[in-house]
């Protein structure tokens, strides 16, 4: 139970962290902002690792493999996809910026 | 759980949050990006320090696994074209969401789930990752247009989506009652875990149904709840495994995936509810058939460079959703390395719903070799309007239409903030025809012959034209 | 141990949470918003009460009663002044501000 | 720890949360406030529910304790004049701190803290606590110039800071080895407990050492530190009592104090480490003695009046300093009423660091009357300069003096970002000298008989006799 708590405490203070964190992101890295987070939840390739790791019967094996492919795919592509595409944004070329011009 | 493997697993959230702070700000984000990588190797690395495993070939499986999944990501991901860079996303969070289920069902398989948090947070866990893989696939299948394309709506559909909803709570509640309910409603015996594989299967045939009415303009807001949901589904799994990094990892994007999903519907000027429920109530949105028979000043690429090289010498380019279409990115940016060559001042501006996904524009015009300084966003580029010569728009129509802060009209996108293009002196559009865009509203500019230039062609060749004409001009 | 570590993680993640919630505060606001979070850690007179409680000698006694004392002073009289200093922040007259006029 | 007990404390966190976050807006900001008081409410409530009680005259002490705790703050926090603000935050802070260092004394008496986490947490309130206190305590005497004024300075300061803190580092360590390091050093044996007293009262010394060189303009930036530290031992004696409302709180607390701190002295444009070692090693500002026999324009109340009322359409008021030391508030809002019934448009430039405190220049003008939309910061005003007719500059110097910009002089203020009041067609000083303000930099200004009016006078006085002069002419 008090373990139980905890974690609802730890899920709440990182929510409204992760809600800070992107509040007033510019539309400008929407984009990868979104392909970066979703790489982050392959974060369940630990999960299925651990759960592959105790297996001791087909089924397990099995569906076990398919989430380990599965969760390699989405952190690695997904880590990989968005490095390709901030690698694309250019560092502005002159340094001072003329917006009321 | 051992302190080394939990403080590794801190220190792979800290690396999630300093990486998401990074990502930002678009001098940081590659940085960032990489940041949040490192995190994932830590904590894969803590992950493999502490599980034990009895045979070698279970540690053979997991690095194949790991290695097949690693190649097919890493080479869909190098070779996708940028303009498919929404499809790409949805097939990930689809992985991810399938991944995560997969684990919830062994764990009950492995009756790993003892207490009824662990059973609830397990049962959330299977249907938020099947939605969320089905969900998906189909915003996938449709945005690559292999099937579904379009809003796909059959009779009785809403009927159907509530009868698999109140299924699956009855399974769920099975589940949880160990097979009693099932029973007391009349129907023969269901084991949990065979109440399970009903409730996996039946959770992906409700993704389906969820994301096949939804037109494919709307699929960006998609597929970014869903990312927010496979987040959530992570961080319930979390809770059984009692695992940290899942934890804090999953809450991080379920949060953030939120206020993305927010975000990015509010830039649309459409509140969430309507984008998700209008799919299921299902109105087809009115194209077309509105082209009328006013006159307009039909331009040809010619005249247009002859105007840009003699007599503009401010120029803001406005791309759209047929920009994507057409491909058009490279010859758009050798329009503004002429124009800059002769001495103009070019600048972009990029609407935030312009093209197939918020900020996706900003991708290909990075892409095709524009600094990002040039991208002026609507409250930066509008005051620019005023002392500009030319606006070129290319394939875009809805943001910058006029109608849409027209008191007197009632049009899906009234009220929502346009480029001010008819400040300007001259606007110039090229597109292929005098059709509207996605929401269906005429745009009074194209008769406004004084001021307006139809170029109309292929953004990409009309686009090359006008770059040859300047030259030769 | 394991108490510890996590609470541990919920001081690494408040402590980001923190950061988060006040970069970018107009300049408007500092003296108040220093006079709330000054009002906040005044939660220590919570742990002021729980020592007194437990108290069973003189020494305890009266650093526990001190200690409430001063940690009601913090609590009580921070949110009061907060409240009057933010009560004074009349809002706009006019709705439309002329920025850029 | 009872479940409700834990929820309850997790809410108050939550409204904590929920309380900053809108205090980030005008708007929001008392309903922030309101919000963090109702959670510290709760979690008062739940403890009361919790604890255990042997005798009715305990819970007839903690009532009579809080409610004599709870007027004096009260009754304080109502009379205090909003010019004394920052004193009152930093007395409000001390007590604080010395709360905690009680608690922290009272734990290890008890012998509550156990493990060594327990015994560094505890160490770390004790010394925290009392450093926040002691330091505090003096920042309030000397901002209420009650003594310690100005930067106080002796010789051989810096040894015996550095002394103290060996002691307190010694005296740690003696109480986390049961009195066994003392003992090695050579001097008589001393018990945990004691060591654990003369630690208390030496970090009592320390943290008057720490704050009596610090000038009382830096003294804010101190204020904000120490409300940090404060927040930091609150978190730390969370850790020892295994309590989250105090964990969560006092990191918050920490954290965003850590941050105001930062934000407070990057708008001062100095570094913190240089406000606190400078502080140490104690340059005195050279003030005064820089008046010179250079002509300037010294200009009546009545010349003023004329302009203002017959030649100035748009006027921007900029409060410094001497403005809050003359309580010239009332007047200038007088001023700004005076003005806008005969249609003048009046603006109000509040530069970051004008005033005794960040953002204390807002609450002293808010409290006179002026509407939140007319105070205008830096990047906001500097643009509105080119167009405005008059720049009237009240008890200010150093955030409007163009010496910040010279390149060719090396000034205190050098490379500040200023109010460029010196664009406006007329500008008029209202203060008493020539003197120069707290940086002790002449500012060239004065000396620009076409463009400037300097009125020679009390803020107060003068603004009174520029009101009767616009009413009269
Ligand atoms: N960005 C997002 O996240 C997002 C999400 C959901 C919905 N939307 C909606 O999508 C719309 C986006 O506005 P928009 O102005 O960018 O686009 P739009 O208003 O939909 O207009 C697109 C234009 O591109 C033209 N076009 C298509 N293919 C072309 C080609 N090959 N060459 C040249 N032109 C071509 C079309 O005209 P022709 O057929 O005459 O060529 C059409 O008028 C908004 O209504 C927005 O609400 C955006
Ligand atoms: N706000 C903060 O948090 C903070 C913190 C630390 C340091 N500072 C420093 O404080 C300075 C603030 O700049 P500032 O321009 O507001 O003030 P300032 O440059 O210090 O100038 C104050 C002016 O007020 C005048 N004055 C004093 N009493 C007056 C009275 N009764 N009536 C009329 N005038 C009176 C003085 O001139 P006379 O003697 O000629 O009247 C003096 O020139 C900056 O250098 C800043 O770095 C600010």
């Amino acid at each position: 139970m008090e373990q139980l708590l905890v974690q609802l405490a730890i899920f709440i203070i990182a929510a409204f962290l992760g809600f800070e964190l992107i509040s007033r992101v510019p539309n400008l890295l929407h984009t990868p902002l979104m392909s970066a987070t979703n790489a982050i939840h392959g974060i369940v390739l630990v999960g299925a690792i651990i759960v592959f790791a105790t297996a001791d019967d087909t089924f397990t094996i099995v569906v076990g493999f398919i989430a380990i492919v599965l969760g390699a795919m989405n952190v690695i592509g997904g880590f990989w996809v968005t490095n390709r595409m901030l690698g694309m944004f250019r560092p502005p070329v002159k340094r001072v910026r003329k917006r009321k011009g | 759980m051992q302190v080394a493997t939990f403080l590794a697993y801190l220190v792979a959230a800290v690396l999630f949050i300093t990486g998401i702070r990074r990502l930002r700000k678009p001098g940081t984000a590659r940085s960032g990006n990489t940041i949040a990588a490192f995190g994932m190797v830590i904590a894969l690395v803590a992950t493999f320090l502490v599980v034990e495993v009895d045979a070698a070939w279970v540690w053979l499986l997991i690095g194949v696994g790991i290695l097949l999944g690693g190649v097919l990501g890493a080479a869909s991901a190098q070779m996708v074209p940028m303009t498919a860079m929404p499809q790409m996303v949805a097939a990930f969070n689809g992985v991810g969401g399938g991944c995560i289920a997969l684990v919830a069902l062994s764990e009950f398989y492995q009756g790993a789930a003892e207490t009824w948090v662990a059973v609830i947070s397990g049962l959330l866990t299977v249907v938020i990752g099947s939605v969320s893989f089905a969900g998906s696939i189909v915003a996938f299948t449709k945005l690559q247009e292999l099937a579904f394309t379009g809003s796909v709506v059959f009779p009785l559909q809403q009927v159907l989506n509530a009868l698999i909803f109140v299924g699956i709570l009855l399974l769920s509640a099975n589940v949880l009652a160990d097979g009693a309910i099932v029973e007391a409603v009349g129907a023969p015996f269901l084991s949990p875990l065979v109440s399970l594989y009903i409730l996996f299967a039946a959770s992906l045939v409700l993704g389906v149904l969820f994301v096949i009415p939804i037109g494919g303009a709307d699929m960006p807001i998609v597929i970014s709840l869903l990312n927010a949901f496979t987040g959530l589904a992570a961080a319930a799994s979390g809770f059984v495994l009692g695992n940290y990094a899942l934890l804090i990892g999953g809450t991080l994007v379920g949060a953030s995936g939120t206020i993305l999903t927010r975000l990015m519907s509010g830039a649309l000027g459409r509140p969430l509810g309507k984008i998700i429920f209008a799919g299921i109530t299902a109105t087809a949105t009115q194209k077309g058939d509105q082209q009328e028979d006013r006159e307009v000043h039909d331009a040809s690429p010619g005249e247009v460079g002859e105007y840009l090289s003699e007599e503009a010498n401010k120029i803001v380019i406005v791309p759209g959703y047929g920009l994507a279409v057409a491909q058009a990115q490279g010859p758009m940016h050798d329009l503004m390395e002429t124009l800059e060559s002769r001495g103009k001042e070019v600048l972009f501006g990029i609407h935030p719903v312009a093209g197939r996904m918020p900020g996706h524009m900003n991708v290909l015009l990075t892409e095709a070799g524009v600094p990002y300084d040039k991208l002026y966003d609507l409250e930066d580029i509008n005051p620019e309007f005023d002392d500009t010569d030319a606006a070129i728009i290319v394939g875009a129509n809805d943001v910058v239409n006029p109608a849409a802060n027209d008191p007197e009209q009632d049009t899906p996108i009234s009220g929502m903030p346009i480029l001010e293009v008819e400040k300007a002196k001259r606007v110039i559009f090229v597109k292929r025809s005098l059709s509207p865009g996605f929401a269906g509203v005429d745009n009074p500019l194209f008769y406004d012959t004084e001021k307006t230039m139809m170029l109309f062609s292929d953004a990409k060749q009309g686009l090359q034209e006008v770059v040859e004409a300047v030259k030769s001009a």
